[in-house]
């Protein structure tokens, strides 16, 4: 799955990429099952593709193509696709938490077994609407787990500047979780990490906080945002040493359980797929301009079409 | 068969037999369960439907607010409640920008079959931060629909409307109106969401009204039948979707038209309406709509300045009078 | 002296002018300090002023309007950015039930002279959390004052006014005008609350707007000026207080008028204007007031359709032709 | 100062009463100055009195007549003096905590040596504003004291319910301060605690967390609210035996540093100070409607009262 989400770098215009965090939606999302529910962020590209989301239906939304997973309404930041369990991005940082609340509260009342994960980042951590809802889940005693993408950077202000803590897992404790910190940039390590936390929460044993202390790649959002400098140019080259791809990749040939060219194998092909949805994408319509009023409610009221008719 | 309940029993009365039709139908919110709610809206449903379905929250009405959302987008029908509707402020990003437009923003994939309750309204001296109507702000948002009775019948047919709707509704349940009696039938039954209720019919002009302000109204148009003046008395019911037809259509035999709310007049639901009126009617009117509303400030404490900040029965009586008085085109 | 400059440089030179000429003006928020605000809005202030005066704050919109109400309650003169102005309903309960009200419900003893801005409008492909305009909930809030600069030139002069005042104002930043070039003074100057501006002189029709919509109507009155029609262009430039007695005094001269706004239309800022001109010049209407608005759903991401979202220069040229066809009283 | 707060259980009408938690509010206001701040909240009878309000303006304010604290338009939910560094109760749980932190950069950014302290109960820490306030104080390393009177209960819900932890000191780590539990029954317990923390935050810090552990005697508000049973009598008994005043004056008159008779005459004057203030607020006017309008600004616009005229 880490594989996959490398085609993030790929996509045109303004995003929050995901490069460089691959290895923390790739090990969480490879324990859960599409009856399991996640709620993202800002930066959802990666998490869509590690539940599974399609790149041809991913690639159209961002173009605000009428064969989006949105229908071209939602765009990068509210990408989605309910059939896989993915339950958005969300442009509000810490909204989605609270969503992922009430799917594991949903998971919990139907009995069904199923977990429900938040993904969120380190700043997010210090909006209300996380702490709401991790208390919660915890007093609840909820099937789900919290997922904090620890990249010491909040938009382009470092995490001292806006926490008096080093590890966010500091704040598991106050809810009465348990916290681990794992290596981020490791897959293998993440996914071990998610693989208890979900067992934990299908045996009725609630929460966990799990921090991947990982590193976005590319700015804030778009390859180069404003270009105003923030990080340390060593700082960001020491991160992409350990790329969790290639670093991933290396781990296995040593391990003589792939080859160099499995992995060109699969770059290849994946390459190809994301040529493919971009041209499916690209060949798409747009939505026409009589679908603007559909999907904001089940079905229209009448009289709301009358007063909004200009 | 038909009794009289109040209009706190006529809210309970409709969760209690949804949620005895249909196991996906669950409440949350603070101090609901074991205590029954602050205005004992939930009384009973927890000893009669457990834990598992009546659920005490924390003080945390985003997560409140999101529980419902995440619930109701995986299937279930939350009933999630506020417990003042001035605390929907603290909500309000999980009520404006997830309830609301989750649906739209994931291309129709996304139900959100969510009832969100909540009392709104003054006139028991509990000061600026728990006697607010609010309304205004709700029905200026896409996604959501709003209802606010007058009465335990629309209570009961409104509720059981709104719970088994399938978009994120507001019930505002009025804090002055908890106790109100009146008929209600046994039976579940529905009052359509959207569709205006013509309390009296009348001639000589239209007053629109919700909530407390509505019976106010009313009270009003029956003494001044005494005095020949004939008044028509029309309760949208539903803000969001709202029935302007109804209203219009009454405009057009009146010619003249007033509205009257609890809310602060500026940017209050009485200034669209206003605006609807004269858009759709603009030939019919023989005077400006009025409007009668709180004046800008806060809601007072001292019960003398709340008394001179709410409308009054005489507020309107005034009214009327005096816009039954204007020359007409 | 008078130069050009871009709408942000506008801002960013009012508050550099006042933070120099007062030790209690500081400013709050989320990137505003090294990086200098995502829309560089701050650029240079934290290089200026230091880290005492501009502050890098976490992602907790709660606690920065917090931050500012306590910090004015206290003797300063904050002023704290919210990014987005979708954001406003994270932290709705501070602005609506704390600074709106604190001063009220203390008797008067509080004063707030906070300073909140933000970044509103539509017409980025942003989708339906970063594009929305909702100056009508602010304004529907007693204790709030809500300004929305349509040009450079406004824009310094109303953020300084917004500094300088001692009640909590809204200073409302379009992200579409963000680059928009101007003739602005260098020295200090404000341009007073709750003043219009009478952006062209006309006489067959007025139209009502602000921030990018009241630039597009004016296009729109300087293209139609060669078919002969005659059209006064206002600009009301603060929403809350709003200055009626200059929009009614055009509508008596023009008998005709249309506002427009990019906010939704149903409980819009646009319904309000239109209630208060019929009540106050019912008798010189020759034609409802029009409006000109979003219709009833969030804002879309993909272009095509945030196009046929918004209001645009062809919808006004569109209904003013259509308000002046119509046969008057 | 704890002695005074006995008159709470006096006041008239629907108020939530402060008696049983009085070592709190004077352990921790005795050892500020009327230059420092605190923000209450809806149980604010107490803390304005700890802080130096006096009776006749508020039992005035309780009453709605113009001479009090505000005039008659904020009552007891929103009662404040500022003159004593007082900045109000307030209706929203969780709402003044960023308010105290606004206070706190005030006195830092005027470097004058005060510190402002913050009181929330138990159930207030689950509200996201606590969270965001107690960060954000951390980040700013801010001079404040976050005291929590965790009195077990939130309106008719027990702790248990809304939350997975038992102290809510636990929390304070996460946000990077320190954390500690006093006996909030014990005024000299919860006064040698005040002033370890307000010294530290004018040392410069930062912030500190208080947890007193205490009991409200009466109902959520009112004496006897709905009458509907939700607390053990037992447990009322148990906690009512350990009264803060009563025991208190038990402790200096073993210690021989007072006699039953000294507070005899403490009682006496109180209750005649009560009394007066009674009397005070009684024979003082309500509000003229005039009033209405004022305050709402600082000058209120004359277009905003053209509109405002019905
Ligand atoms: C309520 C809210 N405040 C601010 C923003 C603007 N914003 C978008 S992403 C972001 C930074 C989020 O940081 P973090 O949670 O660490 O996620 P990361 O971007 O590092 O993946 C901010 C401040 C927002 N979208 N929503
Ligand atoms: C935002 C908000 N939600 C709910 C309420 C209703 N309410 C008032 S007091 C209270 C309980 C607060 O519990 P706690 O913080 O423990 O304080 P205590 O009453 O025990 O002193 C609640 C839920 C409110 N005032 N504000
Ligand atoms: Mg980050
Ligand atoms: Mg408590």
């Amino acid at each position: 799955a880490a594989g996959k989400l490398a085609e993030a770098a790929k996509l045109p215009g303004f995003l929050h990429l995901y490069v460089g965090q691959e290895a923390v939606a790739a090990g969480v999302c490879a324990t859960l099952s599409d009856t399991d529910q996640i709620t993202s962020t800002h930066r959802g590209h990666g998490h869509l593709v590690a539940k599974g989301g399609q790149f041809n239906e991913m690639m159209a939304e961002l173009m605000g193509k009428a064969t989006g997973y949105c229908k071209g309404k939602g765009g990068s930041m509210h990408i989605s696709n309910l059939a896989v369990g993915m339950l958005g991005a969300n442009g509000i940082v810490g909204a989605g938490a609270p969503i992922a609340v009430g799917a594991a509260f949903a998971n919990k009342y139907k009995d069904n077994g199923n977990v429900s994960a938040a993904f969120f980042g380190d700043g997010s951590t210090n909006i209300g609407a996380f702490h709401e809802a991790a208390n919660m889940a915890c007093a609840l005693r909820l099937p789900i787990l919290f997922i904090c993408e620890n990249n010491e950077y909040g938009e382009f202000t470092p995490r001292n500047k806006t926490m008096a803590i080093t590890d966010i897992v500091d704040r598991a404790a106050g809810y009465g979780m348990p916290g681990v910190i794992v290596d981020g940039m490791d897959v293998v390590a993440v996914h071990e990490a998610a693989v208890e936390a979900a067992a934990r929460a299908r045996r009725g044993e609630g929460p966990s906080l799990i921090e991947a202390k990982t590193y976005r790649f590319y700015n804030h959002h778009g390859i180069q945002n404003l270009g105003l400098k923030y990080r340390a140019d060593d700082e960001v080259a020491m991160w992409r040493e350990r790329d969790p791809i290639f670093t991933f990749e290396d781990r296995l040939i040593n391990a003589r359980s792939a080859t160099r060219s499995d992995f060109d194998d699969v770059w290849a092909e994946l390459r190809a797929d994301i040529a493919a949805s971009i041209e499916f994408a690209e060949a798409s319509p747009f939505p026409t301009p009589d679908q603007l009023l559909a999907d904001v409610y089940t079905v229209m009221p009448a009289n709301v079409m009358a007063a909004t008719a200009s | 068969m038909t009794r009289t309940l109040s209009y706190v029993q006529a809210f309970n009365e409709a969760v209690r037999q949804e949620m005895a039709a249909d196991d996906n139908v669950f409440c949350a919110g603070e101090d609901i369960g074991a205590f029954g709610g602050v205005f004992q809206t939930y009384a009973g449903l927890q000893k009669q439907f457990g834990e598992r379905r009546v659920v005490d929250t924390p003080i945390s009405e985003q997560a409140i607010i999101g529980l419902g959302v995440g619930a109701a987008v995986t299937g279930l029908r939350p009933i999630v409640d506020i417990m003042f509707m001035d605390f929907i402020c603290v909500a309000f990003d999980q009520i404006v920008n997830q309830a609301a437009k989750l649906k739209y923003m994931f291309g129709g994939s996304a139900t959100i079959p969510l009832t969100i309750t909540t009392g709104g309204g003054g006139g028991l001296s509990a000061a600026a931060q728990h006697s607010q109507s609010l309304e205004a702000l709700l029905c200026h948002i896409p996604g959501l629909k709003v209802v606010h009775p007058s009465n335990p019948y629309d209570m009961k047919g409104l509720m059981t409307a709104c719970i088994r709707e399938n978009n994120p509704t507001i019930m505002i349940k009025h804090k002055r109106l908890l106790g109100m009696q009146g008929p209600v039938p046994e039976e579940s039954y529905e009052v359509p969401l959207g569709v205006a209720n013509v309390l009296r019919q009348g001639t000589d002009v239209t007053v629109v009204g919700w909530g407390r302000m509505v019976n106010e109204a009313l009270a009003v148009a029956n003494k001044l039948a005494d005095d020949g003046i004939d008044v028509e008395v029309i309760d949208p019911r539903t803000l969001q979707p709202l029935d302007t037809a109804t209203i219009v259509e009454s405009v057009k035999k009146t010619n003249r038209v007033i509205v009257v709310h609890e809310a602060v007049r500026f940017g209050g639901l009485g200034a669209e309406i206003a605006a609807q009126i004269q858009e759709e009617a603009f030939d019919y009117l023989d005077a400006p709509v009025g409007r009668i509303a709180a004046p800008f400030s806060p809601v007072p404490f001292a019960p003398v300045l709340e008394q001179a900040y709410l409308p009054s029965a005489a507020d309107i009586e005034a009214k009327i009078r005096a816009i039954i008085a204007r020359p007409g085109a």
